[in-house]
């Protein structure tokens, strides 16, 4: 299934895009956020939060949605 | 019935006038008591040296609207309060301008107290919404609540 | 140097625009991240089935104004506030007018929310200010807060 | 020495009047109050505070201004 990662505030500047498509099948949450860890190391350092849905998930559910968020911390206000 | 999800989202800084307006359209609702504002205003911070001349937001809006629909519904729920009111900026805000207004309403003092504190707190953990410190030689820094 | 005793009361009601143009007053004071409003407006409560048309507000005025000067000393001491500003209706005020405006202004959140609600519930404990409620057959009855 | 009494809100209906002016020596607010429980008795459901020099004073303290002020409990905001 090709879901599309799309990255929020200063996350564009670390990954160096603002959105990228991975062909993934039934996966994590967690899974991604390994994956993305590998593929940007600098992650590593910034609490990501993943939404599908409009919905900020936990790490154990399932990715069901072709369009993912990847959120740094907010700081909106 | 369900509330339609309203856009919160203001393109740039939020004007007296808009708060003005939003008061004055509360005058014929003759329960209220007590009225609670909140305002946050884009600070001139000067980080190593540099002064924050302006913060740029971005956010994931239909995602920042549901959630704040949600935080509207969950107070409703917790608070005897009339009516509650959110805007955020998107996009470019100067230092001394407006990004942020919530307002809450309801017959008492300690209603609205209570319940403005809990929800911008919410909205500032909850919301996805990103701010971004304009320096004034170009560069910047990512905004971080603490 | 002592701050001269500023006069609190404005005749009538508080209008939204005034509340806006104490707003854009701000925003010239860019170490300000956080604004706290309490307005408080006049309720058409309905008591032994008469509705209050309006409350019409008395008060020592010399007195009112040191206590208030003396509330926002106060405040001042304990907060890290910016700015503080207290507005009180004296004369008729009709329902769904306001009738107090307390304005605070700080860098950040926390501070805005604490000095709003000491100062407000100062103001309505030790203030010499007396409300009497007008009903529409032109009889009255005191206002008494809780 | 003439002290003049200022009657406050609801006070001025329960009194009768907003002013009045009593010739007193060296007494206490909490003389005071009792006089004026005795002079008006529908004063004694009431809780009264009374001002010297606008400032809210001590039943123990002596009354030394000639405008003293007397109030219902207060009722703004």
């Amino acid at each position: 299934m090709d879901v599309t990662l799309t990255y929020y505030g200063k996350l564009v500047e670390v990954v160096g895009k603002s959105k990228e498509v991975l062909d993934v099948e039934a996966i994590t949450i967690q899974e991604l956020v390994i994956w993305l860890e590998n593929e940007y190391p600098d992650l590593k350092k910034l609490s990501l939060k993943i939404a599908q849905n409009n919905t900020i998930g936990e790490l154990e559910d399932e990715i069901t949605s072709k369009n993912i968020d990847i959120f740094p911390p907010f700081s909106g206000g | 019935m369900k509330k339609s999800i309203k856009n919160i989202f203001v393109e740039g800084a939020i004007t007296p006038e808009k708060i003005a307006q939003s008061i004055a359209a509360h005058q014929s609702k003759t329960g209220i008591g007590a009225h609670d504002i909140f305002l946050g205003q884009v600070r001139a911070d000067e980080i190593e040296g540099k002064i924050v001349q302006a913060i740029e937001f971005t956010a994931q809006i239909e995602m920042a609207n549901q959630i704040c629909h949600d935080i509207k519904e969950h107070t409703f729920e917790r608070h005897p309060i009339h009516c509650m009111h959110i805007y955020h900026s998107i996009g470019k805000v100067k230092a001394g301008e407006i990004c942020i207004f919530v307002f809450v309403s309801a017959a008492h003092r300690t209603t609205v107290f209570n319940a403005l504190q809990e929800v911008v707190n919410e909205i500032k953990a909850n919301v996805p919404i990103f701010g971004k410190e304009l320096f004034e030689d170009e560069t910047h820094q990512w905004k971080e609540n603490k």
